[in-house]
């Protein structure tokens, strides 16, 4: 649409030949430098993009996919790390022998990236049109004010709500989502020739990630650019990707266009991989729920609420209705999940559960009732309780040896001697699939999964009756995350845990879950065994969810869905206000739905 | 905002209470008699007895901390008892030379100290980065007397690029400003540096870059508002810090601020001055880490003062 | 008996003097250190005066003057047609009330006690009078002064700075203030003052003596540090460093041919010495006393203060009348000390204290005077204190056993043997807060300083100095302190400044003066 | 060769260590530590003249100060004392100040700040407010005034400094513990039963090291100094013990005349305070886990 895009795509059309493709990586090898060692992280990678194609780059963790994409970029962490062999070539140019004026040019003008993680990829203190306009005016002598039309354009492409008022706005004054919308909004709004989506959707809820993808689809379309996808999420590859590259360690272990791999891979580890995809179905199989045995935690009308203070003399004004009269039990060796999409108040309840924020209503968890324990009945509590945090790397004191977190708890109640400790510890090792001679390191030394797994065994140190798994396995790529899923599941099977666990993935939840409940806005709207709400689910924001879900076959036609690009509504009240209670009905046999069926947003 | 900045100033005047009370009290159990100073070597001990019971001396501490705080209530700082002067008037006649003094101070201070260590995290690791690393030690330790004349021997009186002492041009404060700034510089520019390869090392850094930005604007506009967040709590301490600096600089380059003044009052125990000196820096200070925790709310948009 | 004007003076001109410390205030009756009290000199006039760079008396304001045969009446004639700067004329009830004025409780004159001898003043001092009886105005221009006893010094009490005459409409309309706008009769007037910076004098058209001053004006820049002022001496932006030639830069000023030229040299009267509390063991035994007397190397002292001193054998400097010339005072002499010292019961010495003023070079000094005592095995730690900690610390009965009384060592009020006695040696300033910090009283020599500032009667001057004299011999016979050095002035001018030497080391205008110094170009 | 590789896979406990060891710069600071120590402690032997001794031949015929020479090797000071003895003699007042109140002021800003971050609520905010108002509080009013108080010995100037050098750090740990006591893994640790001694003990504090380490060592300079200033205003280590602070500032309009009595103890000062800056460096490096294997 600008001028200058024209004209590079003018002098691009060369008269008779094949299309050009837009980027080629012949053998890129990247090493990194260390202990005065040139060891090989990507080896051999080569592939061609088309213009206009998409290419998605699957693979488990640590297997290169993001280093590829930042040797694209030219932006390889100088001095470890470097491109040891092979180009890159963009219009015939060698990209990896550019120097870094030359670079920058090209740099968010012909090719553009969006990074893994919304959250941290904008920066904090500048307002979203300042970034936006910024990225424009890199490239094109434009000035402020045309720079901002243009900036507020590329929101508008991105449909994002209210887009003039966000270009004074911060990063943090936007969702997740959202803010994932500015980044591909940034990335376009120079029309690249080839855009780098390293996980675009990883840190986001299914329904943000659905519109996430739509999205890019949409923008693919509208202006031909060609998508390096990055992406662990083998639904994710199958809805919008032409072709795919399977990565391992590394080195590329299969490739060929989509439809092919998943209908009949070559190599046994991309059947792995397409084996351990979720897949969601209608609820039915595996286990009956369990019988009526004796709850281990009890919740009765639970209310979390956050006081926002203000005025002269910082009088609560407001509050956060977090938790909004939630009741539920969960059972002995159950799994009791909880689903809903960001900020509905699952965290909540399971700080609540743990004694970590003060509650109203009562909490009843292993027989104490939780509220006015004293310090020591709150540890017995403790030892009967044990959370698995979403992000493992947050949860574990970075400063400790992996074998001392792990031992911790039985020290902290005074279990063993050392050596018994250590021994202890050892076996919860080898239990989640980790060596023995890996307890002297630290946290940052392992993988995403390895450290969930560090994460569970700690938990597990106690064998405790409850486990509160809070997003556990969401960050974890697929293979890794079917393995965690095992082990919870053994685990569960061995000790008679009973689990609350807690997730936005709802093909997860599927596979894992005795019996579910769906919330939206702190309450609850629907409650049921795994069947009752996957084989028949009621209220319509649970159908909504299941729709989000990308499914892992490229084959699927994805019914049209309405698009939505608002703001989460806001559980924030002033004070005396409370938001209207739901009251939940049982349709049958233990199915609670909300009351009024036509119950929408 | 204003909620905010009303209560902040409530907590500040009982702040300020408590130092006028710690300060009253210090100065009371004091073992020197301002009485004998203000009445000189020839007085008779009537005449000493006399002057006591004018001044009041004579009344128990409590009642003697009252009629002070009475007096402030009032403006009245009380006179001092040797220059016999308003001490308002004093420290009113001074104060707008020292603050001028620290503002330059703390301009050169950040200019230096910054500046330095954003290089300092840039070449992280190289000789250069050694090299300030030792000259903020050598900022860090040297002691201001000798700073200010080197500086005023070489500058001032060798190359005559400034004005020995004195007061009034901008050419006059260049020298001070300096010295006083000095030894905040090297603090900053160790404090810099690690905040900065902080930040260098964070994710939005990287975006900036794949945006195709230039360095220098990569550091200036998205690195250095995001270091200099931890460092801005820093500045309203600092005022703190420069307290003891400025008698000596002031000393040093005839600066006319009230550090002389303090100086001189502490020697001979002018309980007035000291009291209003200490209160009015105490007010500095207060206001200093107010402003500095105003102003983070503009740099770093996610704070909001509650 | 006058001074003769320099027939080389140049009228015009402004000089410019700096001082470390800011001008404390300029009230006749107020002002007391160093620093203001040449200025006040200047600004103001007493009934008396000196004759310029001598210790001579001359009448001042007042014309002429009788005294009464029983010395107890003094009769001043004022001088007519003198008139304060606010152009209003002087009369005998301005010197009433100025007298009144510094002697009232309300004023907090430190000076108050030198008018001790003036009949009424129990009365003012007690609050029960507001005016002095003995003080009478008999004619505009003429007043009388009745004492309650003959006192000797009175004259020179005369010309005190707190002896000046202020005229009361200005002092009613300032009130407390009056030091910040002073009004007098002098050769200067007081026309900006900008606090914490600088002082401008300019010169009294009106003045009464004629032809006088020489100067326009006098700028007193102050908060400049001593090394810096000398820095801009060199470079001809300074003409008088107040605060003199800083130890650190001496040498190299005397190893200066040129810079050494603009060095004046003269005495002053002042001595330093160290206190023995003769309250506090071992200093009450006299024997004690003497020993440290003769520990003490004074020559080695005076080198290291780079020889700007002489050494001192008795409590008056050689200027002041009264001194005993051929008094060689206690020989250096450790050995003897020593033995001395285990006579007295000591053999292996003692511990101590030396209590000593903070400000350089004073603790050099008590080091060095720390030295000499090691060596005859007397152990003095030293505490190193701000002024006003140590003249506490001495005014406290048994408290310091010794001090050095540099920095704040006595400097004479008045050129006369008088005033090293009675506060800071007599049993009047052995008391709780007072400055004999030697705590010696010997009531016998009380008796003898009585009788000798009883003799008024010029043409028995030389009685009366030899009985100070001999009270000063007693004195050291008991050896209440050692005296160590008398200090030499040292001034520094710029080349441009004119005038006789002795203008530059003034013994009273302090560091010179004003009214008759002049530049030469 | 299998040996080398599990010793690199596993390092030994000793290994912080040895890690420190091998950085030549945290050995060079070492060593200097180590020196001055041991001038301070073996002062008496090493010194070729007692630190107060006042020599005839130290001065000139004018009495100024002797330079360096063959005699005197660092020169003499304005009594004419050895200044080498001196400097000597002053490491140990110098150290005691430097480290012990330096070490003390750190521990005791340290644990405020570490409380009022941590428990938040009435015990935080009495202490922040108690921490506002000293950093209100001139510090050098209030060393004058403690110091006048209590008769000035070098134990006495040591608390003194200690009690008003705290401020700084107690504001800037406070900060970082109340960040710290958000982070997910202190609420993992309390899930856990943890009892607050632990946390902040194991957990909270090691992560403030590196940060008191900068503060620790910029601090040795600036309370070497502050003695100075104190024994300047007569409330500080009394004469004729020597401190290198003392000696810079006796001496400080000295410097054109006299330039090695300013500049050999500046010197001095400064090398200390380099020298725990360079180990300091080198232990927060060494004993951050985080930045193991990165170089
Ligand atoms: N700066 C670095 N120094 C040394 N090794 C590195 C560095 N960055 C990455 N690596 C290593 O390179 C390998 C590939 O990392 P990369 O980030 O490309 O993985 P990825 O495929 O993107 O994984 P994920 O799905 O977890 O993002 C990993 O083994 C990682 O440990
Ligand atoms: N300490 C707090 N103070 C104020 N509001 C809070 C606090 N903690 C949580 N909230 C609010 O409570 C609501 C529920 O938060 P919660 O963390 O339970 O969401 P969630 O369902 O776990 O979301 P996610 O999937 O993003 O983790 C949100 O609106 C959140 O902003
Ligand atoms: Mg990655
Ligand atoms: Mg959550």
């Amino acid at each position: 649409m600008s001028a200058t895009a024209e004209l590079r795509s003018g002098a691009m059309t060369a008269p008779d030949a094949p299309p050009r493709p837009a980027l080629s990586v012949e053998g890129l090898t990247i090493s990194v430098r260390a202990e005065g060692r040139e060891r090989a992280l990507v080896r051999d990678l080569s592939f061609t993009l088309a213009p206009g194609e998409t290419i998605a780059i699957a693979g488990e963790s640590g297997s290169g996919k993001s280093l590829t994409s930042l040797a694209i970029m030219g932006l390889l962490p100088p001095p470890a790390l470097r491109v040891s062999a092979g180009a890159i070539r963009l219009d015939g140019e060698d990209l990896t022998r550019l120097p870094e004026g030359r670079m920058r040019a090209i740099r968010g003008n012909r090719i553009a990236m969006i990074f893994q993680e919304p959250m941290t990829s904008l920066n904090p203190v500048l307002s979203i049109g300042r970034q936006l306009s910024e990225a424009i005016r890199a490239h094109a002598p434009v000035s402020r004010t045309e720079a901002r039309r243009r900036a507020l354009e590329a929101l508008k492409a991105v449909r994002i709500s209210e887009p003039e008022r966000r270009l004074d706005q911060f990063p943090h004054e936007l969702s997740g989502g959202m803010r994932q919308r500015v980044m591909i909004a940034m990335a376009l709004a120079l029309r690249p020739d080839v855009l780098i989506a390293d996980e675009p959707t990883t840190a986001l809820d299914v329904t943000v990630q659905r519109e996430v993808l739509d999205l890019l689809r949409d923008l693919q379309r509208e202006m031909g650019t060609a998508i390096i996808l990055i992406t662990h999420d083998m639904g994710v590859v199958a809805e919008m990707a032409e072709r795919v590259i399977v990565m391992k360690q590394g080195q590329v272990v299969e490739t060929g266009p989509v439809a092919q791999i998943f209908a009949a891979p070559q190599q046994p580890y991309t059947r792995d991989l397409l084996a351990a995809v979720p897949r969601m179905g209608d609820g039915s199989g595996a286990p009956a729920p369990a019988a009526e045995t004796a709850p281990v935690a009890r919740l009765r009308d639970l209310c979390v609420r956050f006081d926002i203070r203000g005025g002269l003399l910082s009088r609560v004004t407001h509050r956060v209705h977090a938790v909004e009269g939630v009741s539920f039990d969960i059972r002995a060796g159950e799994t009791f999940s909880l689903v809903g999409e960001s900020g509905c108040g699952k965290s909540t309840i399971a700080k609540a559960l743990t004694g970590l924020v003060p509650h109203q209503g009562s909490i009843e968890v292993a027989g104490h009732r939780l509220g006015g324990l004293s310090p020591r009945e709150m540890k017995a509590l403790r030892r009967d309780v044990q959370i698995v945090f979403q992000d493992p790397m947050a949860a574990l004191d970075p400063r400790m040896r992996v074998g001392d977190l792990v031992g911790e708890p039985l020290l902290i109640h005074g279990i063993g001697t050392p050596e018994t400790r250590r021994a202890r510890v050892a076996t919860l090792f080898e239990r989640v699939g980790l060596a023995r001679d890996q307890l002297d390191r630290y946290p940052h030394e392992f993988s995403g999964g390895q450290r969930q797994r560090i994460c569970i065994a700690r938990a597990f140190a106690l064998q405790p009756k409850l486990i509160i798994a809070d997003e556990s396995v969401s960050a974890l790529d697929v293979s890794v995350q079917a393995r965690v899923l095992d082990l919870l599941a053994a685990l569960k099977r061995e000790f008679g845990i009973a689990y609350l666990f807690i997730s936005h993935d709802m093909a997860v939840v599927e596979n894992i879950s005795d019996r579910v409940a769906v919330m939206f806005m702190g309450q609850m709207v629907e409650m049921g065994t795994r069947a009752q709400i996957f084989g028949n689910p009621q209220h319509p924001y649970t159908r909504r969810l299941m729709a989000a879900v990308p499914v892992p076959d490229p084959g699927f036609e994805r019914p049209p869905l309405p698009r939505l690009a608002g703001e989460v509504p806001s559980p924030v009240y002033p004070l005396g206000k409370a938001p209207r209670r739901q009251i939940l009905r049982d349709i049958g046999g233990g199915h609670l739905v909300v009351g009024a069926a036509a119950e929408g947003r | 905002m204003l909620a905010y900045v009303f209560r902040r100033l409530v907590q500040s005047a009982l702040i300020l209470l408590g130092v006028s009370f710690i300060t009253f009290l210090l100065l009371y159990v004091l073992p020197a008699d301002p009485v004998r100073q203000i009445a000189g070597r020839s007085a008779t001990p009537e005449t000493v007895e006399n002057i006591r019971r004018q001044l009041g001396l004579d009344q128990p501490f409590i009642v003697q901390y009252g009629r002070y705080l009475a007096g402030l209530f009032h403006g009245d700082m009380g006179r001092s008892y040797l220059q016999k002067t308003e001490v308002a008037a004093l420290i009113m006649a001074r104060l707008p030379a020292t603050l001028l003094l620290m503002l330059g101070a703390i301009v050169a201070e950040l200019a230096i100290g910054l500046s330095l260590g954003v290089l300092a995290a840039v070449r992280r690791g190289g000789a250069l980065d050694q090299s300030l690393m030792i000259a903020s030690f050598v900022a860090v330790s040297a002691p201001q007397f000798v700073v200010g004349l080197l500086l005023l021997y070489v500058f001032a009186v060798k190359l005559g690029w400034f004005p020995i002492g004195g007061y009034g041009h901008l050419s006059n404060l260049v020298l001070p400003a300096m010295t006083l700034g000095i030894m905040g510089s090297g603090w900053y520019s160790r404090m810099m540096r690690s905040s900065m390869i902080d930040v260098l090392r964070s994710d939005y850094i990287r975006t900036a870059r794949a945006k195709g930005l230039g360095r220098a604007r990569v550091l200036a506009l998205h690195a250095m508002p995001n270091a200099i967040l931890p460092i801005i709590a820093m500045i309203g301490i600092d005022i703190g810090i420069f307290m003891s600096g400025i008698v000596v600089v002031e000393s040093v380059f005839g600066w006319p601020g009230i550090g002389q003044l303090a100086w001189q009052a502490i020697q001979r125990v002018d309980i007035p001055i000291i009291m209003g000196v200490t209160l009015v820096s105490a007010c500095a200070i207060v206001l200093g880490n107010l402003l500095a925790d105003l102003v983070t709310p503009f740099i770093d948009p996610r704070i909001k003062l509650r | 008996q006058d001074y003769t004007p320099d027939p080389n003076a140049k009228p015009g001109g402004n000089i410019v003097i700096t001082y470390k410390d800011d001008v404390a205030t300029l009230d006749p009756a107020i002002g007391y250190d160093w620093q203001n009290w040449s200025m006040i000199k200047s600004i103001f006039d007493g009934l008396m005066d000196y004759v310029p760079g001598t210790t001579e008396l001359r009448p001042g304001l007042a014309e002429s003057y009788e005294i009464s045969p029983d010395g107890k009446t003094y009769t001043f004639h004022l001088r007519k047609g003198v008139k304060f700067h606010n152009g209003r004329e002087m009369t005998a009830e301005d010197v009433k009330y100025s007298l009144d004025r510094v002697t009232t409780p309300a004023t907090q004159s430190p000076g108050a006690g030198f008018f001790g001898s003036i009949a009424g003043y129990d009365a003012m001092a007690d609050g029960s009078a507001t005016s002095l009886s003995g003080v009478t105005v008999l004619d505009p221009a003429t007043v009388k002064i009745e004492l309650s006893r003959p006192d000797a010094t009175f004259l020179h009490v005369m010309a005190l700075n707190f002896s000046s005459v202020v005229p009361k409409e200005e002092v009613e309309k300032w009130g407390a203030d009056f030091g910040k706008h002073p009004v007098g009769t002098g050769a200067f007037k007081l026309s900006d003052w900008t606090i914490g910076q600088k002082l401008l004098l300019t010169k009294n058209a009106d003045y009464w003596r004629a032809g006088l001053p020489y100067l326009d004006s006098v700028t007193f820049e102050v908060g400049q540090e001593p090394i810096v002022a000398l820095l801009r001496l060199q470079k001809g932006e300074v003409d008088i460093p107040g605060d003199g030639i800083p130890p650190a830069k001496f040498t190299e000023v005397m190893n200066n041919p040129d810079e050494k030229k603009q060095v004046v040299v003269g005495g002053q009267l002042q001595t330093g010495y160290i206190t023995l509390n003769v309250e506090m063991k071992p200093f009450d035994n006299v024997e004690v006393r003497r020993a440290i007397n003769m520990a003490i190397n004074k020559d080695r002292i005076v080198q290291m203060i780079n020889g700007r001193a002489t050494p001192a054998t008795q409590p008056l400097p050689p200027s002041m009348p009264g001194y005993t010339k051929e008094y060689a005072g206690y020989a250096f002499d450790p050995a003897k000390a020593k033995a001395m010292l285990a006579e007295a019961g000591y053999p292996d010495g003692f511990q101590t204290q030396l209590y000593v003023m903070n400000t350089d070079p004073n603790p050099r000094i008590a080091q060095a005077i720390q030295q000499d005592l090691a060596a005859i095995g007397v152990k003095a730690e030293i505490k190193a204190l701000a002024q006003a900690n140590v003249i506490e610390a001495g005014g406290t009965p048994k408290t310091a056993p010794m001090i050095w009384s540099g920095g704040m060592a006595w400097i004479a009020d008045f050129p006369d043997p008088s005033n090293f006695y009675g506060p800071i040696l007599g049993c009047a300033g052995a008391v709780e807060g007072g400055w004999n910090w030697s705590w010696y009283c010997n009531k016998d020599l009380d008796a003898e300083a009585a009788k000798a500032d009883s003799i008024v009667d010029p043409a028995k001057q030389g009685e009366r100095l030899a009985l100070w004299s001999d009270v000063y011999m007693k004195i050291m016979q008991d050896a209440p302190w050692v005296p160590v050095f008398n200090e030499n002035r040292y001034t520094m001018k710029s080349a441009r400044m004119g005038g006789s030497d002795d203008l530059y080391v003034d013994p009273v205008s302090i560091p010179v003066n004003y009214d008759y110094v002049y530049v030469t170009e | 060769m299998t040996d080398v590789i599990s010793a690199e896979a596993a390092p030994q406990p000793q290994g912080a260590l040895r890690r420190l060891l091998q950085r030549k710069l945290a050995l060079i600071g070492l060593a200097l530590i180590v020196v001055v120590t041991a001038g301070a402690i073996f002062a008496p032997w090493i010194a070729p003249f007692a630190p107060e001794d006042q020599m005839f031949d130290g001065l000139t015929l004018e009495g100024a100060p002797m330079p360096p020479g063959d005699k005197f090797w660092l020169g003499t000071d304005l009594l004419g004392r050895d200044l080498f003895s001196r400097i000597l003699f002053g490491a140990r007042t110098s150290l005691v100040i430097g480290v012990v109140a330096n070490g003390l002021a750190l521990l005791i800003g340290t644990l405020i700040g570490v409380t009022a971050g941590y428990f938040r609520g009435w015990i935080g905010a009495v202490l922040m407010r108690f921490t506002d108002l000293m950093m209100a509080f001139p510090a050098l009013l209030l060393a004058i005034c403690l110091a006048a108080i209590f008769t000035p010995s070098l134990w006495i100037v040591a608390m003194v400094i200690a009690l008003v050098n705290w401020v700084q750090t107690a504001r800037v740990v406070y900060t970082e513990t109340s960040a710290l006591a958000e982070r997910e893994f202190v609420a993992a640790e309390r899930t856990l039963g943890a009892g607050t001694g632990r946390i902040l003990f194991r957990h909270i504090l090691p992560h403030l090291v590196p940060m008191i380490i900068v503060w620790g060592t910029l601090g040795i300079s600036t309370t070497v100094l502050l003695e100075a200033t104190l024994s300047y205003l007569g409330v500080g280590v009394q004469p004729p013990t020597p401190s290198w602070g003392n000696i810079i500032f006796e001496n400080q309009t000295y410097f054109q005349a006299a330039p090695w009595l300013v500049f050999i103890p500046g010197a001095a000062i400064l090398a200390l305070a380099l020298a725990f800056n360079l180990v300091g460096d080198a232990l927060r490096d060494v004993l951050d886990p985080t930045q193991r294997g990165r170089d």
